[in-house]
């Protein structure tokens, strides 16, 4: 058992801190405060992740033919979780690197990987997922939009919701229906976001500009090759990539520094000697500390090669409950950085807070799994 | 003990409820805050705000008006103006300045004048067009700030500092309790007709142990709130239990409003960032309860 | 509205007070850590409940055909409010004048009353509850206990569990089934606990001497008229009962005593200085308050007639956080005096405290009670 | 990082497996404290308490070894044994003081020395018969007081106060970590098999929601035990969040236990008035995380 870094791990956090130090503007707090779908960090992320990419530090966890250098999991996770607690300077191209992309080598055909994967590895790709669907939230296996296939094609109908990114997106990673009702009989599409009938409306959010689209799909005509994997087969996949996303994101990176910022803020203020306010940031510390080994476990089991385990459930729950504790915190004892723009950090990680535990699989799914996969508690009665 | 309104509280309150429905018609905008001109000339040209002064009415009254009024997802300013202000002999709006007279306050840039409730006294200053500015927040209040507090004309009031300030806390629990009633009463309704898994969201039994939690909490912020507005429980106490309730109440209701919460176009956020706001004004909970410990237990 | 006691209300508390400094004993304190169901408890309140009921304190809230004076609600709960503070030095009488009394004069015939209303009214009947079972503790209506018609008599066969005050009981308000599964068939018996096949075992328990017994039923042989109102009829009965059961103790007067208590043990050592310790008893007392005011709220419908409604449940709610904050509270700052007899009172009120929630209907059944009839929301699907 | 154990280290600690196995067999009397001398022998005879000097193994093993025994129904003293004592010279049974010399403190009254870890130095001194008494408690251990301390023969050892403390801390978090988890351990057990309106306990989302929040928070607390053993994390840090989880998770377990967790007769109380006399120990909670910011965030 050893909780220390290796000379090798050390040195790589330390590139990736000089090439932010190096490559992040003056401005980037207030940049970055826009959120990773605004036009503005969509903009950023596609001068700055073929920096990454050039530096080797993009998608060295890819193996060497799709660009990678086929390092472990923890040299990505590493760059992530600093990256992460920069305020997320690749915008929306995390997800290629953290899921998609796999996604797409483990069960793409030859020519998919041929066309989507040497544009994320030169971080040039903007991608969205289009899960979620108004009567299909958390209860994914409940989605609607239908596609049919038409001779050579398939059509696709119906309508995605919260989608993130979907304003600038090129692509969409897209699940809808050819079979009937439940899990069976769903698709992966990947489809490109300016193929005709497509709409995306943008949705006033509490969350960030570009953050959450409707997707509309009206007899939209993809070629059946944008189908990923077998027809109606999907749901394993997203299994599959569902358990790369929800470890991919270091919250908790972001929480330390937000944290950190809120208590020189107190300090200068000469309020840290408070004793509850030092006992609240040493508790949202405490937390942050809990929810950074339990991810490390997930990453160490990944590592290992074991397969997704509950283990996973258990380190999310830890990460919402540190982001909400230090956001909390700032909104005790805080209040008037909320009120202008001399903090946008506080403002940023407030929004990605109560998202953290709504988006992506809510809060309440995770100890469902927790209960179930973790404790082994029997599952319930259905109605 | 009698948990009943009397007769004059009854015709004020329901008065003020045929407000609350006729504007509950009005769809609100996709936006943080949206303030109501027609609100606030309803709620003025009716005379409300004179409850607190009005034999028969009084703070109680007054209380349980801000708690109904707090429900509509518009904003206008309540608590100084039912329970303080006229008490004060100050016009509306009037903004209740914070910790010192620098720090952003709700509704500063839309006021008539600004309080400061100070230990060794409470100051007045009307304010001019300029005189304070509009701030930007995440707070679902119009927030503003002083352009030059030290240049205004401020005279000190004929009051007691620490009975305007229970006065002001009163005000903040009331308000509490009103915006975590609406948000409480919205989610309830979106989970009784939002189907996931094949049943109401609400049938869910940890869904529903969550929100009889939430319900608990806000019965006891609006009964202490009420009873404080009467003088019967210490205002430090009713206040620090509101604001108390504040953070595990919105938690629950925006992970059970889902992704419609996270938008500006359900009004869950308007009631819940107030609430956010409200708690953390006078120094949030703890502070309440430690001066309510050492009211309850002098050294 | 009107938060304040009448000038009666405030002489008759006065009276209650008088009373108490008279009749308890010095080391009332110590007979009480005990527990309302041990020995030394039971006699104590033979003794004591007399005194109380000659001077119209016991039962004022009866009519005067059964012994009381007709007094309003408020009148019984403010006596009840004070002697709960008090340790409750009615001991398990509290039960009889509380609910099992008016059951009986609501529900049971004339020669019941005149058989179990006098003693009581005298301050001369234990009784115990024969309520739970091995599999039927929250969910009453699953309970197994048999009674079965032969001739003029019920014959009854099975067990209870948890029966509070059992060992020393007189008599048992008794639930049994002569019909089939669910709500319908069950009966209530007054059954004397001296019939023969009734054993009794007491439970070894963290909650005080003589709290929690096992009643076992061994072909136990009652005349018909044990049986209180119509045979398979009582489940609206024990609705009834336990609506009166579940207000009637005021645990929030005698956490605010406890927590008065710990305070000055915490200015002795010159400890409440201490701004944390400050402000986690302004939190206990701002639980306390609200507790007690939603206690009245349930008191002031009942004083006006109204049936009862989940008002009481959200109040009961209340009251148990208050319970575990006040007992917490103590043995987070003051854990040593849960290690002697100096403080008696904190280990009786952390045994109340820690039963709260769990006898007389799981703090968990209340939540389900909140959300369905104070909330409305839709019941759960079944399976 | 590397969350596997080392095979000396496995090696070890599949030996104490061993041996909670042997004695979980062992039926528990209704007792709030029940002392086993044969677990005693076996872990002295063992030679595990030797374990944090032992080259390969050293601290982290010897947590790992406190959070895997804690989980016996029976009482024994585990955190100075494991931790402090082998690195002090000193002989087992050895009881650490509280705030002062004259508090009672677990197994005051087995012991064969005492230790007072204070601001200026640590002190220790041999106990004789009748030195210390046995106090009756709530708590789940054996409590005891000392006589005399002014009488007692303390010798001030060679050592560092403030990382005696931190093992210390070390110690008292694993303990807690072990009982938690032993105790949910229970819980679980009995509402998978337990049904209540026709389905088991353990279905209910409610349960299950509740459940899996002390399943994170014991497994949070496992963790930071460890990484502090590892000296990967303050120990401060890791005891308060273990302190602070002692009263929600105990509060969920013994409703989900019910009546029978209030009875002597099932062990669930035994695992949670260990862990809730732990969660004081060194003055509670918020008194770790007011140490941590410091260190965290120094002036």
């Amino acid at each position: 058992m050893d909780f220390s870094w290796t000379e090798e791990q050390t040195a790589l956090r330390e590139r990736v801190r000089d090439l932010l130090a190096r490559e992040l503007p003056p401005d980037w707090e207030r940049l970055s405060r826009h959120g990773p779908g605004s036009p503005a960090q969509t903009a950023f992320s596609l001068n700055f992740c073929p920096k990454l990419a050039e530096a080797g530090l993009l998608v060295p966890h890819w193996p060497v033919e799709h660009g990678g250098s086929g390092a472990p999991p923890w040299h990505h996770f590493i760059i992530g979780e600093e990256l992460w607690a920069a305020g997320e300077p690749r915008g929306a191209q995390y997800m290629n690197v953290n899921f998609i992309g796999q996604t797409i080598m483990r069960f793409g055909s030859v020519a998919q990987q041929r066309r989507y994967l040497p544009p994320m590895a030169a971080g040039q790709a903007i991608w969205c997922q289009g899960f979620s669907e108004p009567s299909a939230g958390s209860d994914l296996a409940a989605l609607r939009t239908r596609a049919e296939r038409r001779g050579q094609d398939y059509v696709i109908n119906g309508s995605k919701i919260w989608t993130s990114y979907a304003g600038l997106a090129q692509t969409c990673f897209l699940l809808a229906r050819t079979g009937g009702a439940g899990r069976q009989g769903i698709c992966i599409f990947l489809v490109p976001m300016d193929t005709p009938g497509i709409t995306v409306r943008g949705i006033p959010s509490l969350i960030g500009e570009g953050d959450i689209h409707e997707v509309f799909f009206d007899e939209v005509v993809v070629p059946a090759d944008a189908l990923l994997g077998e027809e109606g087969q999907a749901w394993p996949i997203i299994g599959w990539a569902l358990s790369h996303e929800r470890v991919g994101i270091a919250r908790y990176a972001f929480s330390r520094r937000v944290l950190d910022g809120m208590v020189r803020q107190l300090q200068s203020q000469g309020r840290f000697d408070d004793p509850l306010i030092r006992a609240r940031a040493g508790q949202a510390l405490a937390a942050i500390e809990a929810a950074r080994l339990l991810v490390y476990r997930v990453i160490d089991q990944r590592a290992r090669g074991l397969p997704p385990m509950a283990d996973a459930n258990v380190a999310r729950t830890a990460v919402i409950a540190a982001d909400h504790l230090v956001s909390d915190f700032g909104m005790h004892f805080l209040p008037d950085t909320y009120c202008s723009d001399a903090f946008p950090l506080h403002l940023s990680h407030h929004e990605r807070a109560i998202a953290a535990g709504i988006a992506a699989g809510a809060a309440e799914v995770q100890l469902n799994l927790v209960a179930q996969d973790f404790l082994k508690l029997p599952r319930e009665a259905r109605a | 003990m009698n948990f009943e309104l009397n007769d004059d509280q009854r015709a004020l309150l329901d008065a003020v409820e045929q407000v609350v429905q006729h504007h509950l018609a009005r769809t609100p905008a996709p936006a943080r805050v949206e303030c109501v001109p027609e609100l606030d000339r309803d709620l003025e040209q009716g005379g409300y705000f004179e409850a607190v002064t009005t034999e028969g009415l009084g703070p109680v009254a007054a209380a349980a008006m801000v708690i109904a009024l707090a429900r509509l997802p518009f904003c206008t300013e309540l608590g100084a103006s039912a329970l303080l202000a006229p008490r004060l002999g100050l016009p509306r709006v009037c903004a209740v300045l914070g910790e010192d007279r620098h720090t952003p306050a709700r509704f500063l840039a839309q006021a008539a004048c600004a309080v400061a409730i100070e230990a060794d006294g409470v100051f007045a200053a009307a304010l001019a067009p300029g005189d304070a500015r509009e701030v930007e927040s995440l707070w679902a209040y119009p927030m503003g700030e002083l352009v030059a507090p030290e240049a205004l004309p401020w005279r000190r009031l004929d009051a007691d500092p620490k009975a305007c300030l229970d006065l002001w806390r009163v005000a903040l629990a009331a308000e509490i309790a009103g915006c975590l009633s609406a948000a409480l009463t919205s989610v309830v309704q979106h989970v009784s007709d939002r189907r996931q898994f094949g049943r109401p969201l609400g049938s869910l039994q940890a869904v529903q142990h969550r929100l009889a939690h939430s319900a608990v909490a806000v019965e006891g912020v609006r009964w202490l709130a009420l009873a404080a507005a009467a003088g019967s429980v210490p205002a430090a106490l009713a206040l620090g239990q509101a604001q108390q309730a504040v953070r595990p109440v919105a938690y629950d209701l925006h992970q059970f409003m889902g992704a419609m919460g996270l938008t500006l176009e359900h009004p869950l956020h308007r009631w819940t960032y107030r609430a956010r706001r409200l708690q953390s004004e006078l120094g949030a909970a703890d502070r309440q309860f430690q001066l309510a410990a050492g009211q309850a237990w002098p050294a």
